[in-house]
């Protein structure tokens, strides 16, 4: 059940240019699935940050986050350290339904800090037997994570903007070059991304994890909206009915 | 200690409730607490028709404050009282509706729908939101409109009608008492003000709907002040609200002159508030030399 | 990276001033740093005779804000031209003052004593204190007297004329256009919106005048969006404020479509943030990609 | 000359109920004066807070200030330690006027936290070979703090509000009781002690400390004027023409 908690960062550590890795300690770790996201307080901040699970360890009861930073309010969850406590909403959203499909392989697609969730969402499939592709992309050398940890769970596949690393270019000049099979395809990033990932695997089965400005991010405030193919005048909550939607659910803009 | 506070029609066990908007139909909230602790539940706005609102963005964060232009998107009044009122049925609160429309006959088809409910205590009559292009904001701040709609909506409702005033105007007091003599039983005061952040890398407004309604602590000296202003002049029941965020700022308003105190941004950031509030309450009323809610109304004023 | 500007009949090194009432007549502020590094100088405000202004408490801090209703208090337009304007000569910047009064026969006044001193750049004619009991804010909530007092000042005044707008209003693009048909060279928005904070220990409001002027980051997404709908609906040059405190927010204000800007609160919490920020400045314009100040000036706008 | 400046706090540490002492590193110590104030900003809060000087270390280059709980600001001082950064304006108003009195014997009136610049003051009268009676108010025992300092420098007497310690009452009360001789009286506390004692020794010299909220505290926003005895229309900035006033110069409200 979705609730406030103060947690105890466990560990804060930068993984790559401007992007932080924090495990935190709660007993609700274990409930917290792949897409879904806890929402952050932040002192002197009105709203607050929502931020993807990026893994989390049962045993430990510890749950990783990793951000980058944006603006004010990643910057100040920047300088949080081991032994601070942040003020947690959590589980917050909808989870990549895995459970429910059939499937052998999949296509992870990722962009940036649509990253961290994907990475929860490929060891989880992984540990379920599914064969995995990851095609990432990021910014440039300096911005890439988890790559090693990647290639653990499958093949994997980097783009980076200015060609510092792997394939110049977009996640969609990889796909279009290794032509992978997939029975779904998962894909988090920037909208942009999302656009073009959804457009080139039209034919595909697949979920995408979208990312709005929020309010609440408990479902009460509407701010965080998006149409839906189907009736345009209808809409979904992204906070609450997503942030995981069927890729040919909802318009992206 | 006494937490009660009684306004027009209702009797209320404390006087904390959500704001308008900001607890959506009281759903969400409810894994978090007990809404029985509230003392009312305003819900989100009610037209006539579902309404999908402005595109996104829709909020954005300034100092101390935030902006939001949803837009009044909701289901419709009809669906509103089918499907989301009789959630609020189970607990012991009583619920306030909001009613908004773009034009007069929109409201009063909205409070004839309501008025048909047996599941709310109270109307808040919404002549104040600023996020909308047509209605709403424009009756909020002509008098003489303001009073044309509170007449026909009191006419069309057997519940009270408490009005809810937009801070974005010279004299809030003429607004008062426009509303006032076309018989409002209350007063809710203050909505948002009207705001605007860019985005400097994108070189545009955030909030899609380039304005939007600025609320939280940042506003709350403009809120203290209007309903202390009303308050001189009007003896009429007051429900203020404008970043409240402690149980301090409950008393604040109490001693401006509010009756009973709404909630709005503070939930977003605390979903916690609402009851901690509450808690927090008659220690705060006994520090300060207060037996009751209702002995501390209106002692702000000298 | 140029941070000239250019309003009427002024031509400014860069467009950073601190605002009227928030720097005195300058002294106390340049053992801080060389006041030639301002792009100018608001000066306090100006009556047509000795004002000792409103009682203590006078001023008091709200979140990301503050009040103040210090009441005009200044020696009277005579002595600030003798004894405080000659100060600031030995520096290279443009002096703008700042005309208030209770009637437009003292505006006037003080306008034509103004027009003999050779201290002074331009003119900011205050249409928008709220803190006085006469004159003041009345003359900036209603068009009409706005339009009058505009075209008197006007008429009295070889320096070019900046009107300084209330933001205490339902219109600010109609109080705009008042004062821009009056002949108004150009504006300055936004002045203070009334606020009030209640002392709870002593049951009334901090402030001895009761109400007082909120400034601060608070109201900045209200600057923000009254420039930004000025500017969509006239030509005019603005001098924007209200809640600046870095180099970002002047990005900002340039965006929504000011031409220059002014800062006031900052300066008490740091009275180093007009160099500072001027400082700044290249590097923030240049990181969004602006060649120029003036090639930011209204870009904000879509 | 006036400036503003980060300054490193050297201690920091409890020494009555809700009462702190604070020493601070700086370069300008030596140019603080008794009477004179700092005034401190506080990350979030959009005003700095006014605080007296309570004495200074020449060789050591730094200053002490004692501060009492009162609000949201002190507070936040109040969890401040040694080593973190204070951004302070200073050295801000006027201070007592002694190297230009002819004094043998001074009277001391404190009360609350106007006994801090008290203390800097009778410190330096002593160290002039002046003879310092000091008579202090506090609301109760708990609050008490620098009684044995004080007794150092000459005959200390402390009354309590509520009669937890010395004499119940006022500083007035014992000022009627011991009947002092003195050239000059000092006093600074809340006004309707300055009030009291002003009334009292109104045959006196005296000087006085006033308090008043401030907005810039450095003589710009008119923020803390005092109306002057003269001329009621006329007045003073308590930042910038005080703290330090003539006991019969303004008129207290
Ligand atoms: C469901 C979801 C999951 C996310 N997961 C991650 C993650 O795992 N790692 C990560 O680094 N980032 C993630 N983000 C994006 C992250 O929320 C933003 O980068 C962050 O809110 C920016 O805050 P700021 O204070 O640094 O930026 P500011 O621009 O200063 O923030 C101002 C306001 O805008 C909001 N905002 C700005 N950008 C975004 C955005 N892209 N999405 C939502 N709100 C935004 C902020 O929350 C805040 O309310 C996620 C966003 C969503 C919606
Ligand atoms: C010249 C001078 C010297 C002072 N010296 C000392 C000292 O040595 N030790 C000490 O403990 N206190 C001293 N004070 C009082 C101290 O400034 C206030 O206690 C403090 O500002 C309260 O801040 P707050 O945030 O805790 O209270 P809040 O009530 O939260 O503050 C809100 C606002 O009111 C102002 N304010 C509230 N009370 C006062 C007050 N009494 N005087 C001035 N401003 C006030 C604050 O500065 C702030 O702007 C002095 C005041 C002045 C003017
Ligand atoms: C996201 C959001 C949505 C709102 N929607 C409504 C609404 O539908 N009807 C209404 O009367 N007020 C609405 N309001 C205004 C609030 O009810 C309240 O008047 C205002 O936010 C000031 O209170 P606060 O500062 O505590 O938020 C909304 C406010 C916010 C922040
Ligand atoms: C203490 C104080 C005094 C002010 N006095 C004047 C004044 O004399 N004339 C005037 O036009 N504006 C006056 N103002 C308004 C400011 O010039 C400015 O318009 C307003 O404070 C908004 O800017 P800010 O948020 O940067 O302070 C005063 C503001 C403050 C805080
Ligand atoms: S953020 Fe409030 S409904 Fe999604
Ligand atoms: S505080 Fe500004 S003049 Fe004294």
């Amino acid at each position: 059940m979705i609730t406030k908690q103060l947690l105890k960062i466990n560990s804060h550590m930068q993984i790559a240019e401007d992007t932080f890795e924090v495990v935190v300690q709660s007993p609700l770790a274990k409930e917290l699935k792949p897409g879904q996201f806890v929402h952050i307080a932040l002192p002197n901040h009105m709203l607050r940050r929502p931020v993807s699970v990026a893994g989390i360890d049962t045993q430990a009861e510890t749950f990783t986050i990793i951000f980058k930073i944006f603006g004010e309010g990643t910057r100040e969850l920047s300088k949080y350290q081991a032994g601070d406590t942040l003020d947690v909403i959590l589980p917050c959203g909808t989870y990549y339904p895995i459970d429910q499909l059939a499937i052998d392989q999949a296509l992870i697609v990722g962009g940036g800090i649509g990253v961290p969730p994907l990475y929860y969402l490929a060891k989880t499939l992984k540990e379920n037997g599914v064969k995995v592709t990851s095609v990432l992309g990021f910014q440039s050398k300096d911005q890439i994570f988890y790559e090693e940890k990647f290639q653990v769970l499958g093949d994997t596949y980097i783009a980076t903007n200015d060609g510092s690393y792997g394939t110049k270019g977009f996640v969609t000049d990889i796909i279009d070059e290794i032509n992978p099979t997939f029975d779904y395809f998962f894909s988090c990033g920037p909208t942009p991304m999302l656009k073009a990932v959804s457009h080139q695997l039209a034919g595909y089965n697949g979920y995408i994890s979208l990312e709005e400005r929020m309010g609440c991010g408990v479902g009460t405030c509407y701010a965080c909206v998006v149409p839906l193919k189907q009736d345009p005048k209808q809409s979904k909550k992204i906070c609450k009915d997503g942030p995981v939607f069927s890729a040919n659910e909802v318009i992206l803009s | 200690m006494s937490l009660t506070t009684r306004l027009p029609g209702l009797m209320l066990n404390n006087p904390v409730m959500p704001a308008s908007g900001c607890f959506g139909f009281g759903k969400e909230y409810s894994p978090f607490y007990d809404l029985s602790e509230l003392g009312a539940i305003n819900v989100k706005a009610a037209t006539g028709e579902a309404r999908f609102g402005n595109p996104t963005p829709r909020v954005a964060e300034t100092s101390s404050g935030m902006l939001n232009a949803i837009g009044l998107q909701n289901p419709g009044v009809e669906k509103i009282i089918e499907e989301e009122l009789p959630f609020l049925r189970s607990y012991d609160t009583p619920v306030i509706a909001n009613v908004a429309g773009s034009t007069v006959e929109e409201y009063v088809k909205v409070t004839k729908a309501l008025n048909r409910s047996k599941d709310i205590a109270a109307l808040e009559l919404n002549i104040s939101c600023p996020n909308v292009k047509e209605g709403g904001v424009q009756f909020g701040t002509d008098p003489s409109l303001a009073k044309e709609v509170t007449y026909k909506v009191k006419e069309a409702s057997d519940y009270p009608v408490y009005v809810k005033l937009s801070p974005n105007v010279s004299n809030i007091v003429e607004m008062a008492k426009a509303v006032a003599d076309a018989g409002a039983d209350g007063l809710s005061m203050i909505n948002t003000l009207t705001g605007m952040q860019i985005n400097l890398k994108q070189r545009k407004p955030i909030i899609a709907n380039k304005t939007g309604g600025l609320s939280g602590p940042a506003i709350k000296p403009i809120a203290i002040r209007m309903i202390y202003e009303v308050r001189q002049a009007l003896n009429i029941s007051i429900i203020g609200m404008g970043g409240i965020s402690t149980a301090e700022d409950v008393l604040e308003f109490l001693l401006a002159g509010a009756n009973a105190v709404a909630v709005g941004t503070a939930n977003f950031q605390n979903p916690l508030v609402c009851p901690e509030i509450i808690n927090d309450l008659p220690s705060v009323l006994k520090q300060y030399g207060f037996d009751s809610v209702e002995d501390a109304i209106g002692k702000g004023h000298v």
